[in-house]
């Protein structure tokens, strides 16, 4: 081999590693790419789920107002999906999602407490893919099994704070226990799917926490409401009377 | 390498070195300060509300007495420096807040700024690059006092005050609304936000017990708080 | 949750688990010939270099009897699922770059291509939603490679082979210049690639070692190189 | 809480987002010219002596140039904040200096001062509050120096040129002696300089190997380098 | 090596390792079940006390066909090899004992013991050297009674179940006692055994919360206890 | 070294691991009644208050046949080596010290003294070179007996006790104002006497329960309080 | 709780712990021995491989003694649960495995078997429910002694016996090549496994460093090898 | 109880607890002093460690003058010991002993090193605790056993380091072999003191990967002397006969 050949060889391995560079570089470029999107949706969603603790227990406003204000604060996060979604076309799908998850996670916990709070149900897989689709209903991405799941018990945490919150409240009285009882089947649901999901059995712990907790606050409404059943002054009649009644009490 | 330069490195490393013991000193005796300033205003939870501008003064004297400590602080830290230090007194600094914004809740009911909180210890706007009360000093310094006015909602109807709970009510949840507001990470600030919804919670109880039991003063009364 | 849709779930997640433990077991009889390779290599240290084509023989009868397991796992892989199952066969595959890598090289000097990787065991083009070797496979392999070759410089001036430690050299330095070129992230990739770095100044040595007693054949071309 | 001041903190929380992913950003555009220049300088350990200049030359341009990303940077740094954000370009500021002292041992076989590296790169005095090279990252970047110098040190001898180890050697030695009269703390600095006796070892021996065999040349000459 | 003693090596890993898997598996089968009879437990906690007799009856059937789990298990263990063993299923026979053991509480409100256990599932004497419920298994299986049941006092008030609680009580006071007694090593029984104060305590302020206001029927019987 | 010096050194270090094994298997002893007696006290909480004085006669008594298991210990330490083996015995002195206070609560309603704890148990001031009752110790004792009250408030209740908690309230309270003189550092007695604030709010918390229903004999004097 | 049943338990915990005190004071009379004759093995590295055969027969009689020390601990083992108390000896177990293995190394530069070690000890094939050599400990002390023999390789040159290196090379490759057709889990074996890498590694450079300089007398011979 | 004999019961309990706080005071005190004062003593002996290496290989410096250098860095360490001393008397010394341990051994590890350089052995306890005492050879305060043992376990890295940058000095030839005698011997006899002391078991894997290294290099020297022998200069020749004779080499 002399000088000649070697400086080709050499040659044809740099050209060969150009090449790779390429693949590497664009593959980095394309998972920051994504992982930015991530924490943009992961940002906005966290934003919904603190607007609705905000607007949950607001006596001034209706159902329908709720769920228009809900809406707007969706909007910006579709551009975000829209974005995501030329980058995550067939193949990259698989290769690329990893770094979406987080977001996507987030977003499931967000809407699904908005589903939550408008219909007092759990939003379905397809119901939660529709949110995931463009205007004419083509999904950007499929929405895996385990992003929902992992969303939705993350859910399990706000509807903890929720009924603590509004345990409190005149209107969260009956809220707690309800929640107790919607928290409760999710527990149990998710128990069957922990040996699938290794995150999720994780999460479990968590969520049976939050379900704890959640059954002190329907057992402190419980035991304060039997003491004043008999009492000049009913329970659920409102004691702030002396406030001002556009105060979001 | 040249003599001199090697000398030079030496010394910095020293002087580092020496600063660090030396903030880590000023910083105790301002510690001190204010554990005696908490031991003080502790001891509402057991005095008519009567009382309470008496243990306020007494709060505010040391308070205002404060700023030599800082002014000490202060004066040791390099031009900015404030961001490699700060970790010194940051914890000192959020108890600071804590009793200002006691005392003014104490005196006024009001929330305290952070500028008035910078007011009565005497920190300087000029002193920005060394030590400065942080917007999550500030924010932390709150939430301490919320924890502590759900155990004072407590107290005062213990003490037969039954008026105290609807005003501390209003100003909790005042100040828990404004809390959601803000865009918080998953930081220790978030953490702690998020505990005080058990203080909230007791408040709201005491509240109804008062009216339910209806103990507290003509609502006109209650209003005005 | 809708109890239609949890058993859905459920039945979806069964059958990944199935499918999972049948690739594992695949995997296995793939990664026993692989293994065996990998020891036969291993005789190259202590062979003479004329010896060598006996070895590479061996090996890539056994090489090319791979096709077998692996058409056997790309069966198994649903459509478009090669990302969601890599990480089953990702480590063996490694082996087989490397393999093939150190094969090339001991009959040609060469580097071996990513696509005659492929060809050498048979990986077709049109099985790439489901199984391929990923640019990273091939680069993980080469370190490997790289991890090996040090140790051959070694054991080949032990037995007397003066020459093979500058062929090594050229080949190893070209390669770290290739790797050079990536522009890696913190990953395995990037600590594996920090690795090798010892083994080019442990090669750097060998040279150093021969060259400076004049024990190789044609000195000219060494300091060409 | 007041609507107002409210907004203001959280635009404070977010422009600090923000703020971070930006340099982030900006410090990778720095990195990977910073990767080029360390790539071109690691043909010294294959090309004579007399084509140094050439190498030096290109790397210096490089160098200069990165005067248009340290400003970058450091306009976007706020007053005061040098020591808030550091962390973000600490690592790559080493490989700066790194490259400024190779660049000038090969040129002129001195040392350069930390004041000379900030001359090349263009870094100005008035930007201490936000962008600094200090102290630290300065011996760090020397460490890496010493590092490489040992493999230069062993393929110069490869190449034939039997001097090159005996003015590595002297340069070396200064050096060490230099950081041994540091006081230094348990930590990384510590740390890696500890790891630096071997290479001054290696390079001692490739000195003896050179001078028992009478390779070099003559003692003369030797005592100028 | 001798290649025989290698072979007789690599059977002896293998079969160990096969073992191991069958075990898993024979082991998650029983799990399963264990799982379903968990789910049906925690029915409880919303479910009127008449309906416990149900919920008690469907979990019993399902313990009494865990003998078939068991039976295989054990006949796959070679004689004397529990201890090495055992960990493979030893998270699910500690959820047997709290099954068998809250049923019993629901069903008589007594303590089962570990012989009735035993009997509830037909684990045999004969098996003791291979499979077998140790006193440690069964004592961890109590504390996770204790842990629900305090769940459960808390839940049977917010169902208007005023009395539950004060059977709670009773029950969990006197195994905390007999707990109290054990000389107990700073292992994880130890651990778990200190969690169970904190079920004491929130049993005993159920227990607080329902005397204060007099919910409960005879008062008299409370203070008996 | 030498190997007189070694065999001295080995000798010395035989001694001492010798002590160390008699004096464990001493406290042991010591250790049993105390769980005892700690057995014995916890019957307060389903006890009403008439019955305390034989609770505290049947404990003091057990307490006072402490001294024999102290002087085994006090004998076999050697002169001023207190220090040296202290950790032995600390965990058990310091459940000395909570059951004397209890007790003297119990009887008295009063703070016991350090030295009346000695007193109880029979430690002399001229053991004080080998075994002592560290302020420290004396201060954990406290706290657990702190941690004990606050679940005593909540079952007196129960029982129908409403004075008790007004009694406890005014003791903690007293107990944490004096805690709160002491400058504490980061160590574990920080760490509980910081976990006693969770039990001065229960008690509280109770009192108000009690204050608010009317349910306690003479309202004016918790008001006074 | 049955006051007899907690008995029970008690002293089911009570002579739990009494064994495993008795089996660790057994064990630690064990392991001084071993402790002595890997002291003295540890000689070899500074002693002309002359006086090998005097240091072999010194630890060989040591060696045989210990076979009182397996008699006492096998006498305290109930019948079967081997793998119960397996985890208290298998440390020294394994040490007397290495100091088998390394005398007979020294002796003969045979690898002893397994069996030929149960001979040395006295371990009986009636034992085997109760105290048994595992595989696993064999391996692992054959491990120890690769660690030890590429120390010895080093040290045997610097004593000036060139062909020592030669000897151990090939015992530690024809080792190694059997360790590599083991199908090894990711436990502790595999990892010491992965650690015996560096020793070839580093055997390897000693041989090569002797055949570089032609130290060694027959070089004919470690070609061939 | 009145409200009288309420505040008094108060007034007691703050009594004693003044009285507390002035002992708990007083400990953190005397404890923060003697911090302060170890590491005031390690930073010193550290620096003399730096120096030994420095002077160990100085051709231009002879035995006497080292020694004289040493005893220099030595004295400002002694004010701290006498310091130290005040606050270590009689019961106190059990009490506070433990705070000043780091500072200790770190002496020890820097007159172990001055010993071994000066002698070529290892410093006995009963030296060692001579230079922790008066002028008139009163201990300041007595020398644990564990102190001097980890002191010296820690000599044994300083001695690799020695070792190492000196086995490529001519002069340097011979210590290898003689720190690895050294340490081999070391590293036998805390051996058999690793049952007692918890810190030296931990502390015995570093020792023998120092012994390794030492090792390591007096191979070096080893096989590239033998190399040399035949050469027509002699290895022990210096060969850096073009260097300034005045060069510390
Ligand atoms: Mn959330
Ligand atoms: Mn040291």
């Amino acid at each position: 081999m002399g000088p000649a050949s070697a400086s080709a060889a050499r040659e044809g391995v740099l050209a060969a590693f150009n090449d790779f560079r390429v693949q590497i570089d664009d593959y980095n470029d394309r998972r920051e790419r994504l992982i930015k999107i991530s924490r943009d949706i992961t940002i906005h969603s966290k934003r919904l789920i603190f607007l609705l603790h905000r607007i949950a227990n607001d006596d001034a406003l209706d159902a329908q107002q709720r769920a228009a204000e809900c809406r707007q604060k969706l909007k910006p996060i579709r551009a975000f999906f829209e974005a995501a979604s030329d980058e995550l076309r067939g193949q990259d799908f698989g290769r690329y999602s990893q770094s979406l998850s987080p977001g996507v996670q987030e977003y499931i916990e967000a809407i699904s407490f908005s589903h939550y709070l408008e219909h007092g149900t759990l939003i379905t897989h397809a119901q939660a893919q529709a949110l995931i689709s463009t205007p004419a209903g083509e999904p950007w991405f499929p929405l895996t099994h385990s992003d929902y799941l992992l969303g939705i018990s993350d859910l399990t945490g706000e509807l903890m704070r929720l009924a603590i919150t509004s345990s409190g409240l005149r209107q969260g009285r009956h809220k707690a226990a309800e929640v107790c009882d919607f928290v409760r089947r999710c527990t149990a649901d998710f128990e069957s799917l922990t040996p699938y999901v290794n995150e999720l059995s994780k999460k479990q712990s968590v969520t049976t926490e939050s379900l704890k907790k959640i059954e002190l606050a329907a057992y402190g409404i419980a035991i304060r409401g039997s003491e004043y059943h008999d009492f000049p002054r009913s329970f659920d009649d409102d004691p702030g009377h002396g406030r001002p009644a556009d105060e979001a009490y | 390498m040249d003599p001199e330069e090697l000398d030079q490195i030496n010394a910095y490393f020293e002087r580092d070195a020496q600063l660090r013991e030396i903030l880590r000193e000023e910083n105790a005796k301002l510690d001190k300060k204010v554990r005696s300033m908490v031991g003080t205003l502790s001891k509402v939870h057991s005095t008519p509300a009567s009382d309470f501008p008496g243990i306020v003064d007494v709060v505010r004297r040391t308070l205002s007495g404060c700023n030599e400590n800082l002014l000490a602080i202060v004066s040791l830290i390099p031009p900015n420096q404030l961001w490699r230090w700060k970790e010194t007194w940051a914890y000192t600094i959020r108890s600071i807040v804590y009793i200002a914004a006691f005392t003014e809740f104490l005196a006024s009911g009001k929330l305290i700024s952070l500028q008035e909180v910078n007011d009565m210890v005497g920190i300087q706007e000029t002193w920005n690059d060394r030590l400065e009360i942080q917007v999550e000093d500030y924010l932390q310094g709150l939430i301490t006092l919320i924890n502590e006015l759900s155990r004072l909602a407590v107290n005062s109807v213990t003490l037969g005050n039954y008026d105290a709970p609807f005003k501390i009510s209003i100003f909790v949840k005042d100040l828990f609304a404004g809390f959601s507001l803000l865009n918080l990470k998953n930081d220790s600030l978030r953490r702690r936000f998020d505990s005080i919804k058990y203080d909230v919670k007791k408040i709201e109880e005491v509240v109804y017990d008062v009216s339910l039991r209806q103990l507290n003063n003509p609502p006109a009364e209650s209003k005005a708080a």
